[in-house]
């Protein structure tokens, strides 16, 4: 159990990835003493989902953020994670093509090349989502793997058409004056998207910690979305090379980012929608064999 | 010094000095001296003093600094030069019999020749029973053996050999000399053999050049005129022991 | 003289033991399982961070029968093969020209040692854009790793090469490429191999980067996958995969060092 | 007897242009830069694709000014050292006992292969649960990288010293210890030092490797940052920076090669 | 043969052989003699006969099959042996002057000592001015006396010698002869040295042995009663003449 007698309780706080704007709510929730008033002292942890989520399952640390299938793919092999609160409301990825290929909706991709970093993670998912959900049969269109350089090879035309993340690369494309068109997943079905993550034996042994976590991380996660431009300048303490070039176009990423926050909580039936729906893909395409429980999946009860 | 049509090598005023880390070391001047064809000429002089350098030289493995080496053509040809070294120089991943075999595949010659080839050889050296041996496996006496084989397998036009016998005992070495002789006459080959014995030089060469040491090149050029064959009594015959005293007195300048 | 007789000396259980090449791999094999389940009853992990030998035996045995193994394995067997070749090739050859113009060689090895420097996923937009994300850039990037060893070990080879052999052979005329086939490759080879020895193995983690960048086929796939599905059996799969091609290479490359040094074999004590 | 002179044969241009250490390089970087600008110019890719050598020089200045560079590759620099001074001195002696010990040698190398063939990512989980996310990690895998071209080089270097010399050391008595100082040493410095050339070149991608997968600070880390925000330029900036170290640690090699076998500089024409 | 207090060596039934890649290759067999101390003793014997294994042997560099090798104690302490190697066996790496501090270097000697021991040397083996030559820029005669030097410089009581003067002129052997005559007078050591000259083994010796190759041993132990010191006349007094001849028999069987 914890206690708040005056000192701060260390946790680790695990992120994906690197330093980046789009954690600019855990930023400004430190900054802000978000945390600290709930008797918590953050580390910050930078690493990959999948090592994290290892580490989350195996109760070595308690707390990340991780995309929502990742719940689902890692309990399927016996990991106890769980989503404890929502973060992003929709599946954030998208399939982007240059105006001028005439790609504008999903029976374009027919006959077409789409390049995605590999045949697994969200962008696959997200990929298979659209496929599935517009009726493009396997044969439809092709995959290629080209790595994180979807920006590059749709550019440089190597592909016709590029899975992205809506809050990333579409904005870095536009902002470079490629005129684009973005099929984003989330207008063809609904999907769980990103979660602040635990496992069940906190959940179980010290609900309250995971409360003090939850309302910390929404405090700041409500007042980013209020206060963009404070977040942004907070955020420079935590992101390098925010320079007068990048700036511009990390500011519009943030912008982008907050649209896509659940900054007010879902209800029980939607957010059951988008497990469930999340769930059937996976096994549609053969990255899960079992049904899951759903309620075990994640908890509201931590949120206000 | 003028070049005849019998000569086979013709030397003038050859310089060889060796780069070193602190400057320039002169080896090598004032070195004169042409070999008739089928002369079969002996080179002594103190250790250091160029003996094997200018071995090196005339087989072209040294630049030299100025003067000039010229092989006058046989038969129509540039002349083969074949070169024993001081060390053996065996390679140690070929047997003996490889090692003898080696300019013989360098020549391109077929395998069957090759195989006779370096079989008389082996013979004529005393290597039966162990053809198949690595080099690290043979006596200094062997791997010396072996070396004079390899220049000889050849079969050279002009032959140079340094200190070839240098680890031989004396009766294997009677015989090599002998050996060396009968090929020298039967083949009508230039030697010239850079020798530490006095009395060896004497007994087999038809000349005997003494090497002295930078700035003087070749001190003396003294004929024998012994006859031919020769055998032991002539050691004491007192040409021999005369041209031996001379040999030794210009040694110690 | 002396005289030869068929006569062995050797302990004639040493000689079991070392001649039987098979025993003590087995040896280490047993060990490493031993060591293994050891760690995976003692430390009691999660099977999705260490799966017992028992999982990982299963999980093989599964995509041996469904095809997937052969499917990654011959793939990455295929762009390996294309790049170690390629590699030690213009590696040796490469080497063999630097050692023979020491100017070129001061001119080029910045790059050289750049090219080794130089991590594939800072340049992967690159690489893809210039030569697709196809078989061509990973077999380019395998064929980067086994490049750099191979060349410094032909360099040093080369000039460690005696040079009273070298004399040898200039006293038989011999030519340029004489010289190479009859001196120089016979006396680097020892150096020369070591280098093979490092480059074959380093091949293997050649292959993978190139997949582990992106990539729908190779066992560099199947990590990916399998860290993508949690499925850290066949991750481990995958692993030793990797690590049996790697020692495949080495035990060929062991092999030929072992034909072709027989003289230098009596150093061994 | 021969005589000692002064004077000195040598082409004074020749000279200079090897003597002068820093003019090949220099001339092999402005070739570079000229073909990249070419490049530039003429294949007319973005600036995210392909920077001009003029915008990375100013971003290098950018973050040179605002400390990002420093702060950055000072770590690696630290990483690199550790890894680099550990894996070396491990490989070293490791590779002397297995050189005399070939029962041991045949035992361990199949762990040995093995541990160079498994890429990080995936075992990254178990370093990160054993060794935590830290510095340890990262060291450790950059030790592994320039482990095995040291250790192969050891043991061929060793397995190389003359059976001669060993002989003459022997007739003096010496110790175990005194026959590796006096004699193993130099005899295999020149092999020895060709491992540290490949070590020391892969060290520096084995420090990046560990930032890659995860880490806020190094060169890895820069790299990771300018892919994710789209600023080629400082994926450059982190890219030659790596190459600067890697030619840095190369060129104090071939420094130490220089100084230890002054006694083989003849052999180079 | 029984051992003696004087004798700093005995050798008694020696049976030593190779493992080749094809069996065993017997080498020496039958080899028994004793040396006293002060013993001044040659070893001919033909090429390939074994001379070379049984230094070694005796060095304690090559295992023996059977039979015993003895050193009895001198002043109370075992007898230190030195070896000068067949070929010159330099350290690459090392300088003239380096390859011969090396044995002292080895036994934690001063650096002023060394300095002091090497320069001796140097003189002794008339190579000043080369202290700094690395071993590839010698001359054949001039490296065999850094190998000569190098063994000397560590004052053994009992030192082997192969072919010592193999490759060195007439008047420089002449000299570095005298010189170890000098020494092995002066220091009392024991010295067993191969030669290939049967006129040099006469010379010097107190005592000649002749090994014959396997499976024959030391065919012949033979006295040499001329007194000392020795000058070039004795070369043709009777018993010299005698001797050599009796010498020259015994190596062709
Ligand atoms: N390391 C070795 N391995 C195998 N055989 C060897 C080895 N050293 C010598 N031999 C063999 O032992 C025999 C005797 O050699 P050794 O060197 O003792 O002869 P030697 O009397 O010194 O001859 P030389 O006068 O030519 O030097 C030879 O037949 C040789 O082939
Ligand atoms: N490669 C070299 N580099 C530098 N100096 C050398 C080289 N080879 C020989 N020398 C020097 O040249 C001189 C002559 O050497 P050379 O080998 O020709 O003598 P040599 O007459 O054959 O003596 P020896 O009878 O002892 O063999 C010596 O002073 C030697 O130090
Ligand atoms: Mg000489
Ligand atoms: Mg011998």
């Amino acid at each position: 159990k914890s206690e708040s007698n005056g000192k701060l309780e260390e946790i680790t706080f695990n992120l994906t990835y690197i330093p980046n704007i789009q954690f600019a709510p855990i930023y400004v929730s430190i900054e802000k003493g978000f945390f600290a008033e709930e008797g918590l002292e953050i580390k910050l942890a930078y690493g990959n989902e999948a090592d994290m989520v290892a580490l989350v399952g195996s109760n070595h640390q308690q707390f990340m953020v991780a995309s929502g299938e990742q719940i689902l793919l890692s309990r399927e092999q016996g990991l106890p994670v769980l989503s404890v609160a929502a973060w992003y409301k929709d599946y954030p990825v998208g399939v982007a093509a240059l105006k001028e290929s005439g790609i504008s909706q999903p029976a374009d991709l027919v006959g077409k090349e789409i390049g995605l970093p590999g045949l697994y993670g969200a962008n696959y998912i997200g990929m298979e989502a659209l496929a599935a959900q517009t009726g493009l049969g396997k044969n439809d269109y092709k995959l290629v793997s080209i790595g994180f350089t979807q920006v590059e090879s749709l550019v440089g035309g190597t592909v016709d058409a590029v899975v992205v993340y809506l809050a990333n690369e579409p904005v870095q494309l536009r902002a470079r004056g490629y005129e684009i068109n973005v099929l984003a997943v989330k207008d063809y079905i609904e999907l769980v998207g990103n979660c602040l993550v635990s496992n069940e034996t906190t959940v179980e042994n010290d609900p309250e910690l995971v409360g003090k976590m939850v309302r910390a991380f929404r405090k700041g996660l409500e007042y980013t979305a209020a206060n963009p431009e404070e977040a942004w300048t907070i955020s420079l303490k935590y992101v390098d090379n925010l320079t007068e070039e990048v700036a511009p176009i990390q500011k519009e990423v943030l912008k982008e980012s907050i649209s896509n926050w659940q900054v007010l909580p879902e209800t029980k039936e939607e957010q059951d929608l988008r497990w469930t729906n999340m769930m059937n893909l996976l096994i549609k395409i053969g990255m899960m064999k079992n049904q899951l429980n759903i309620e075990d999946v994640y908890t509201n009860e931590f949120l206000p | 010094m003028n070049s005849s049509p019998e000569d086979s090598l013709v030397v003038r005023d050859l310089k060889v000095s060796f780069q070193e880390k602190d400057g320039m070391l002169q080896v090598l001047e004032n070195v004169c001296f042409s070999l008739h064809k089928n002369a079969f000429a002996c080179l002594i002089g103190p250790s250091g003093s160029g003996k094997s350098t200018l071995l090196r030289t005339l087989a072209g493995l040294i630049p030299y600094e100025s003067g000039s080496i010229e092989f006058p053509e046989i038969h129509g040809r540039k002349p083969r030069t074949g070169l024993v070294f001081q060390k053996a120089n065996l390679m140690p991943w070929r047997t003996l019999a490889e090692n003898i075999a080696l300019p013989l595949e360098l020549a391109n010659t077929p395998r069957e020749e090759i195989d006779q080839k370096v079989n008389e050889m082996v013979e004529l050296t005393g290597l039966q029973g162990f053809e198949t041996s690595w080099p690290h496996e043979l006596s200094g006496g062997m791997a010396q053996r072996v070396a004079i084989a390899r220049s000889l397998v050849q079969d050279p036009d002009i032959l140079f050999l340094d200190e070839p016998f240098g680890s031989l005992d004396e009766l294997t070495r009677e015989r090599m000399s002998e050996e060396l002789l009968r090929i020298w006459d039967e083949k009508r080959k230039t030697i010239l053999m850079v020798t530490h014995s006095i009395s060896e030089a004497v007994f087999l060469a038809d000349r005997v050049l003494v090497l002295s040491g930078f700035p003087q090149g070749i001190v003396l050029d003294l004929p024998i005129d012994l006859p031919r064959p020769r055998d032991e009594h002539l050691r004491f015959i007192s040409e021999f022991v005369q041209a031996a005293a001379t040999l030794h007195e210009h040694l110690k300048i | 003289m002396a005289k030869r007789t068929k006569t062995q000396r050797e302990n004639p259980f040493i000689q079991k033991v070392t001649h039987q090449r098979w025993l003590l791999p087995l040896a280490s094999l047993l060990l490493f399982l031993g060591i293994w389940q050891l760690l995976y009853v003692v430390l009691n992990l999660p099977p999705f961070i260490l799966p017992s030998p028992a999982m990982v035996w299963t999980k093989f045995l599964e995509v041996l029968k469904n095809g997937i193994w052969w499917h990654n394995i011959s793939y990455t067997l295929f762009e390996l093969s294309l790049g170690l070749f390629f590699g030690s090739v213009i590696a040796s050859v490469l080497g063999y020209i630097l050692s023979k113009t020491p100017v070129l060689e001061k001119l080029l090895s910045p790059f050289l040692v750049g090219s080794q420097s130089v991590p594939v996923v800072a340049i992967a937009p690159l690489i893809i854009i210039w030569f697709g994300p196809g078989l061509f850039s990973k077999v380019l990037i395998c064929a980067l790793t086994v490049f750099f060893p191979v060349l410094v070990n032909v360099l040093v080879g080369i000039r460690q090469v005696s040079q009273d052999l070298r004399e040898l052979m200039d006293s038989f005329n011999a030519s340029k490429w004489e010289i190479l086939r009859y001196l120089e490759i016979p006396a680097s080879l020892p150096v020369l191999l070591g280098g093979l020895r490092v480059g074959a193995t380093l091949s293997v983690i050649g292959a993978i980067v190139g997949e582990l960048v992106g990539s729908d086929r190779g066992l560099g796939y199947l990590i990916n996958l399998g860290r993508g599905q949690y499925d850290t059996a066949l991750v481990f799969v995958a692993v030793f995969s990797l690590i049996l091609l790697a020692a495949s290479l080495y035990s060929i490359v062991l092999f030929l060092e072992r034909r072709a040094l027989k003289w230098q074999t009596w150093q061994e004590i």
